[in-house]
């Protein structure tokens, strides 16, 4: 039986209300009330009178992850994480954008999240679709039992199987409504540049204008840099205000890489990111 | 004279607009609806709460071509875009997006400082105003109502429509609203009961509620400047900004922009393109020196521009809560509870 | 007129360009619509430069490097066999011709790979026509 | 706004025969910041060196473009030119209209065409190349040798003998390596200690060599020309200043420990020196095997020494050596073959390996020379396994080169110490070498047996207790053989040293999956490494025999000696820099780069290059996601730029 959204709430708080009065951790990531109750926001608590703010409901989708790449190095931080965010720490720990001992990692098992935007239930479809996190020192609740039938992959067949002219043509679609806000890199743990390749303007890698070009380097080189580091959580995706689905490609590539590379993005902290690494062996193949 | 059309005929109404020269309107598409430039009259969608992208794009496209130039030849040489315009039709704004218009005239036009494309392309522009739907609430992130903005204002629109059951009444506000209207065919002549309704609607929707009570623009006005320097309220409010530009670009009077130059074989183009002050290099300056790099510094900038410089130097608020910020917001800040905050604290 | 194609080549200082070198020593005869930059290693390839040349209108693009193993820097193209991979899988899912991103392993001492690398890539080229989906219309 | 030069070369007809040369310096012209566009027959030659440097005068050209051969051919030339005219020589850009363009095709307008797009994306990169100044360091004159095994010994020796300094560095307490175990070497059968100790002697009396026994590399810091390398002087419990070598100590000594020199079959003492002609020939402790530091009382030694020279309370010491090249030859360690269980090493007292049967044969060994097994008897049957844990996919796949011959070695003097039956079981017989095939055809007549076949398996008697069955495949007959034996030797793969790794991360050297170190080139640069001022010889490179592990030192010290001999070294200048208003301390390029040469500044937040260290591949460059690192004279402006001029036209 897996836990309820209520007694996990119940459970961060507890925890969190004993790191911050510990003072083993100077700020706890998590999730706090919004505007209403479908629409919580990311918290962060920084003393013990902030925990009663903490919130956790079906609605608590975001990767607090994040937010662990704002605080200088050292700080000691608690971070809540589900399935994905969690393989998210995992990757920055691999990065070195964070210690593994300055964190202490709240796991939520969870299933059942819902886009607070749409109200649709998210599941592997749009994320990596496990439900219990990889990482963690404390597990906020039981296991949830029997992961997805479905693979994270599955949901790419259709586009696997379409002519390449028809999914060209489904990528300029795509692509041609972005408006460059840039939610999609902003929401991604994985995204911590600053600044962007495509901010710089010297080199000049693509246009600053939401145009076809631009919107397509854009979009092509951020696939590439998060190639082997995406954990597919699908923030960027339902970040974007125009509703690109980012986490399509983002599959795709991170499919290409467990297959060419036999290591998938964030699931342990011994790995070395797949883009930086090689093997001797790395077959001649994958070229083709 | 107020007049009307069936909404399920809205096509025939928008095939005479196409006629007599661009229609912009709303479409329904992948993520919701946007106005956008109409080449099909079928197109046309009132079907719609809102739009995502503010209207603005109308008058301050989100790309504007000054210029165009060859590389390694004499400025001489290049050729300014000129506008040629067609009388273009705005058509389904709602009445806090028609304020917005207002307001973004004080830049563009209304300092002495005349920015010559949004000035052509406005006066291009015939506004058909939409109120809100009078059966349908306020969204929980609206909050017009409390700026002193109603659900079903006239004021701004050239020519000011309200839905009535399967019907659309179509009034003429302004002389050239009037001029137009009287002008299209196909349009039916409502009934007094109707003209009667038109007006219940107007009143109405200065009643409609939203979240918050109205406050004196002055007083948020100070509040903000007393709370700038509070650095610890600003770190709060700011927490969870993600520092995209999505509220900056959905809303209705945002109007910063960057001037950059894309050239590809030596062909160029000079351009005005959105920027949004969430950007980390909004404030970057050639030196290297950044004047705002946190977070905080930021959305301070971005809600004092609007809540606090804005009244103190224009004598009005730069916001016309029509909710796209917080609606879009992939983190769910919402602008005017920070306002709420400010004010409480 | 027949359909010349724009190519673009990358190829490393130490392998690649030197067996182009070769090949022209030897007098050995390939398609002209080759234009070859120069870097100092296949690792140097930034993966947005084959997305850009291909926006410049390139209908196909050719990177050389020194064969695995045989890198002049050890180890570079081993990371850039990495990296170029994943960006042929981005091009295709993109919906780009596959056939029209290509990687050789060509040493210093195969003139005759280049040669018959470029002639035969230059073919698949032209079979496969304009590439129009990244080119940039002016 | 730049002021370029374009100049156009004939290279006779070589060129001009299928490039309209004349039209494409028209066409250079055309071009923006094109302020002189010339061609001529030979650019190369005088008058058009001179053509160029009166053009940059004259034009006050702040770019040059030569349209020639390729870069490969005359680069250096041209730069030489444009620094006499007082230009920076990297303003310079070669376009290879010659082995790229008129040698490849018959077609003057397929020429012509494609030289004028090389063209014009060279003036495209020209405006945006910038001047680069190589930085000049000082070297440090000295060397310092990472082991004392033949290797390490011949290549200080040559060093020493130019005069240099040398820091000769080795772990065990003395020197000599595996080579002073052997009883003889393959194939002269010339006595090992006659030839090797005089050599240990020579490092000892050498004015320019510091010998630094029992000592191990803790530390590199710096980069070529300027080492500075941390030594750890682990304790000895024996003031070797003091000490006069009288020995009493080792006499009285109720210590017991393991020989390492005898390969562990006998003991020796807690005092001791590991063998008779050790250099230095002074004692050292072994605390694990010293009653006094066991059990807390003995002293005997001290109490014996007339110099006062034992010092129990001697504490590990560093210090820091500075140098401007290393040799690193480290040598090797036999794979332990316990692990394969189907010999029975370790389990069978009748299994040998190979090193234990070079000390059997030696006459200063456990058994003075005879041979004779671990129960006293003297073999009657001699089984001799080659490439155990070599040649093998499950172990090590590489051949180890010298157990063929000195397999055969041993049958020779099993031959001549014993009556005994002696067979080879061999997969291939590799005899590559000078003499080495001779003297596989003299040890064919010494009435051994080859059995081509690898020995698959050895087991204790049934029938008679103490022998061993050892089975095996003729590959020739096809037949299944079962052989009684007394004795069986192993010839198990040679590996690198346990800590090979740890070398490597030190001197920041790349090795091979087995831990062997990688030379910078197979062929061409067999002893230098990824690292500048890096060298390696010997087996810690990959297994080779006496002849040529000494040739390599000769070749190491050379190449050390290519550097320290200069005062001043020249970096290169087309390295990587770091942009840190841009880094997003995302580390790649410190993870990535095979030399070490970028590094996290944890103050400042930022990775930083040492661009001593930088060779200027660009790897880094492209796995910066925020473009943050500038790869000099390949930057991705400079790229871009050519790519977009080589398609516009």
């Amino acid at each position: 039986m897996a836990t309820s959204f209520k007694q996990i709430e119940e459970k961060l708080k507890t925890e969190a209300a004993k790191l911050l009065e510990s003072g083993s951790v100077s700020l706890v990531l998590a999730y706090g009330k919004g505007y209403d109750e479908k629409h919580p926001m990311p918290y962060v608590a920084k003393c013990a009178s902030d925990v009663a703010n903490i919130v956790f409901n079906e609605f608590c989708t975001y990767n607090m992850a994040r937010y662990l790449v704002r605080y200088p190095r050292g700080t000691k931080i608690a971070v809540a994480v589900k399935a994905a965010d969690s393989r998210a720490v995992i990757q920055l720990i691999q990065e070195e954008k964070v210690k593994r001992e300055d964190l202490v990692i709240l796991g939520i098992p969870v299933s059942g999240m819902k886009n607070p935007k749409t109200g649709e239930t998210i599941d592997s479809k749009t994320t990596c679709g496990l439900y219990n996190p990889v990482l963690y020192d404390v597990l906020l609740g039981e296991e949830v039992h029997g992961q997805p039938v479905v693979s994270p992959y599955d949901v790419l067949a259709g586009y696997e199987a379409m002519d390449k002219d028809a999914r060209w043509a489904f990528w300029q679609k795509e692509f041609d409504r972005c408006i460059r806000c840039y939610a999609c890199r902003k929401a991604c743990p994985m995204c911590y540049c600053d600044p962007c390749f495509i901010d710089q303007t010297k080199p000049k890698w693509g246009d600053k204008s939401p145009e076809p070009a631009g919107n397509l380097m854009y979009h092509l080189t951020r696939f590439h840099h998060l190639a082997g580091r995406c954990i597919d959580c699908g923030e960027c995706s339902r970040a974007c205000p125009v509703d690109i689905p980012l986490y399509l490609f983002h599959k795709k590539v991170a499919k290409e890489c467990e297959e060419m590379f036999g290591q998938a993005a964030g699931m342990s902290i011994e790995d070395k990111p797949a883009l930086v690494n090689f093997r001797v062996d790395d077959s001649d193949k994958i070229l083709e | 004279m107020l007049k009307k059309t069936a909404i399920n005929k809205i096509s025939g109404l928008a095939a005479t607009l196409l006629e007599a020269g661009t229609l912009l309107a709303p479409v329904k598409e992948a993520a919701g609806f946007n106005f956008r430039e109409i080449s099909d009259p079928n197109q046309v969608d009132l079907n719609f709460h809102n739009t995502i992208l503010s209207p603005k794009s109308a008058f301050f496209p989100h790309m504007e071509d000054f210029v165009h130039y060859q590389t390694g030849k004499s400025v001489l040489e290049a050729t300014p875009v000129e506008l040629n315009l067609k009388p273009t039709f705005l058509f389904g704004v709602r009445p806090c997006d028609v304020k917005s218009f207002e307001i973004m005239d004080i830049h563009f036009s209304g300092t002495g400082a005349v920015d010559p494309y949004w000035q052509k392309r406005r006066e291009a522009a015939t506004i058909f105003g939409y109120a809100f739907d009078p059966d349908v609430p306020a969204r929980v992130e609206e909050f017009y109502q409390t700026l002193g903005i109603g659900a079903a204002d006239p004021e701004g629109s050239d020519i000011f429509m309200i839905k009535k059951d399967g019907d659309l009444l179509l009034k003429g506000i302004t002389p050239k609203g009037e001029k137009l209207l009287a002008g299209l065919n196909g349009l039916d002549k409502a009934s007094a009961d109707e003209e009667k309704y038109f007006e219940d609607v107007i009143v109405g929707g200065r009643n409609v509620k939203t979240r918050f009570t109205c406050v004196d623009d002055k007083s948020i006005a100070k509040k903000f400047e007393d709370l700038f320097h509070v650095s610890d309220f600003w770190q709060k409010a700011s927490a969870a900004c993600l520092s995209c530009g999505v509220c900056t670009f959905v809303c209705p009077t945002c109007y910063c922009f960057d001037i950059c130059d894309e050239t590809l074989f030596s062909k160029g183009t000079r351009r005005r393109v959105w920027d949004a002050c969430m950007f980390t290099d909004f404030t970057l300056e050639a030196s290297g020196h950044n004047p705002r790099t946190q977070v905080f510094q930021r959305l301070r900038q971005k809600i004092n521009h609007k809540y606090s410089y804005h009244v103190r130097k224009y004598g009005v608020i730069s916001c016309v809560g029509c909710g796209r910020c917080t609606q879009h917001c992939p983190v769910n800040i919402d602008i005017f509870s920070i306002v709420d905050e400010a004010i409480k604290a | 007129m027949s359909f010349e194609p724009k190519i673009l080549g990358i190829a490393c200082n130490w392998c690649t360009y030197t067996g182009a070198d070769l090949a022209g020593t030897t007098r050995l005869q390939y398609p002209q619509n080759l234009r070859v930059v120069r870097v100092m290693c296949s690792s140097r390839i930034n993966p947005s430069f084959i997305f850009r040349a291909f926006q410049l209108g390139a209908d196909g693009v050719l990177v050389g490097g020194c064969h695995p193993g045989d890198c002049h820097y050890n180890t570079g193209n081993l990371y850039a066999r990495r990296r170029l991979a994943v960006t042929k899988k981005i091009l295709e899912f993109s919906g780009l011709e596959p056939g029209r991103f290509r990687v050789e392993w060509i040493s210093a001492s195969e003139g005759n790979k280049f040669a018959e690398v470029v002639t035969e890539f230059t073919e698949q080229i032209k079979n496969l026509g304009p590439q129009t989906k990244f080119k940039i219309e002016q | 706004m730049s002021r370029i030069g374009v100049f156009v070369c004939h290279c006779g007809l070589n060129i001009a025969k299928t490039v309209r040369v004349s039209e494409l310096a028209e066409f250079a012209a055309t071009l923006p910041d094109v302020v002189v566009a010339k061609d001529y027959k030979f650019m190369c030659s005088t008058p058009g060196q001179e053509m160029i440097a009166n053009d940059i005068k004259e034009h006050r050209l702040d770019r040059v473009i030569v349209t020639a051969c390729s870069p490969l051919m005359h680069e250096q030339t041209f730069r030489k030119v444009l620094a006499a005219s007082g230009l920076n020589q990297y303003l310079l850009s070669i376009v290879n209209i010659r082995e790229q363009v008129s040698w490849v095709t018959h077609d003057i307008e397929e020429g012509t065409a494609k030289s004028k797009a090389l063209l014009n994306g060279a003036v495209n990169r020209a405006r945006l190349l910038a001047p680069l100044t190589s930085r000049v360091i000082d070297v440090n004159p000295d060397v310092m040798v990472v082991g004392a095994g033949i290797a390490g010994i011949q290549a200080a020796l040559e060093l020493a003998n130019t005069g240099k300094k040398v820091y000769l560095v080795e772990k065990n307490s003395t020197i000599g390596g595996h080579m002073a175990q052997f009883d003889k070497t393959f194939p002269t059968l010339d006595c090992s200690a006659c030839i090797l100790t005089p050599k240990m002697d020579n490092v000892l009396q050498h004015k320019n060599i510091t010998l630094m026994t029992s000592c191990e590399v803790t530390e590199v810091k710096g980069f070529v020309g300027n080492f500075d390398i941390t030594v750890k002087q682990k304790a000895r419990y024996v003031d070797h200043d003091k000490c006069n070598a009288c020995l009493a100590c080792t006499e009285k000594c109720p210590g017991k420990g393991v020989s390492e020199w005898d390969e562990g079959l006998v003991k020796r003492k807690a005092i001791y020196i590991p063998f008779p002609q050790a250099v230095p020939q002074k004692p050292v402790i072994d605390r694990d095997a010293c009653t006094y530091f066991i059990k807390g009382k003995c002293r005997l030694c001290e109490k014996v020494c007339e110099q006062k020279a034992i010092d129990f309370e001697q504490q590990d010491t560093s210090t820091t050596v500075k140098v401007g090249a290393v040799i690193v030859a480290t040598g090797y360690d036999l794979m332990d073959t316990k692990p394969l269980l189907q010999y029975g090493y370790g389990r069978y007292p009748g299994v040998y390996n190979a090193l234990e049967v070079e000390r059997l044969f030696n006459s200063a060994g456990p058994t003075g020379g005879k041979v004779t097994l671990r129960d006293g008897r003297e073999p009657q049957a001699i089984a001799i396994f080659h490439c155990i844990g070599s040649r093998d996919k499950n172990n090590y796949e590489h051949c180890s080169r010298v157990c063929c011959m000195y397999s055969l070695k041993f049958a020779h003097l099993f031959k001549e110490k014993t009556s005994a039956d002696v067979y080879q079981f061999y997969i291939d017989m590799r005899a590559a070498g000078k003499g080495y095939e001779e003297f596989y055809n003299r040890i064919i007549e010494e009435d051994v047996k080859f059995i081509r076949g690898k020995g698959a398996r050895v087991a204790e008697s049934a029938d008679e207790p103490g022998r061993l069955i050892v089975e095996a495949e003729d590959t020739i007959t096809g037949k299944f053989i079962k052989l009684p034996v007394d004795m069986v030797v192993l010839s198990p793969a040679m590996k690198p040293r346990a800590d090979s790794k740890d070398i490597a991360r030190l001197f920041n050297l790349s090795t091979d999956k087995y831990g062997f170190f990688m030379e910078r080139h197979p062929k061409l640069a067999p002893l230098s490494t990824m690292s500048e001022g890096i060298f390696i010889a010997g087996v810690c490179q990959s297994p080779k025999d006496i002849p040529d592990t000494v040739a390599q030192a000769y070749g190491a010290a050379a190449e050390a000696l290519t550097i320290v001999v200069k005062d001043k070294l020249e970096l290169e200048a087309t390295t990587a820099m770091v942009n840190p208003a841009s880094c997003c301390a995302c580390l790649n390029c410190v993870r990535v780069c095979p030399y070490g040469a970028p590094f996290f500044n944890e103050q400042k937040g930022v990775s930083e290059i040492n661009e001593a260290l930088c060779k200027g591949c660009g790897l880094c460059a492209s796995v910066c996601p925020s473009s943050a690192i500038i790869a000099r004279h390949f930057t991705n402006d400079q790229v871009l730029a050519e790519m977009e001029g080589l398609m516009e036209f």
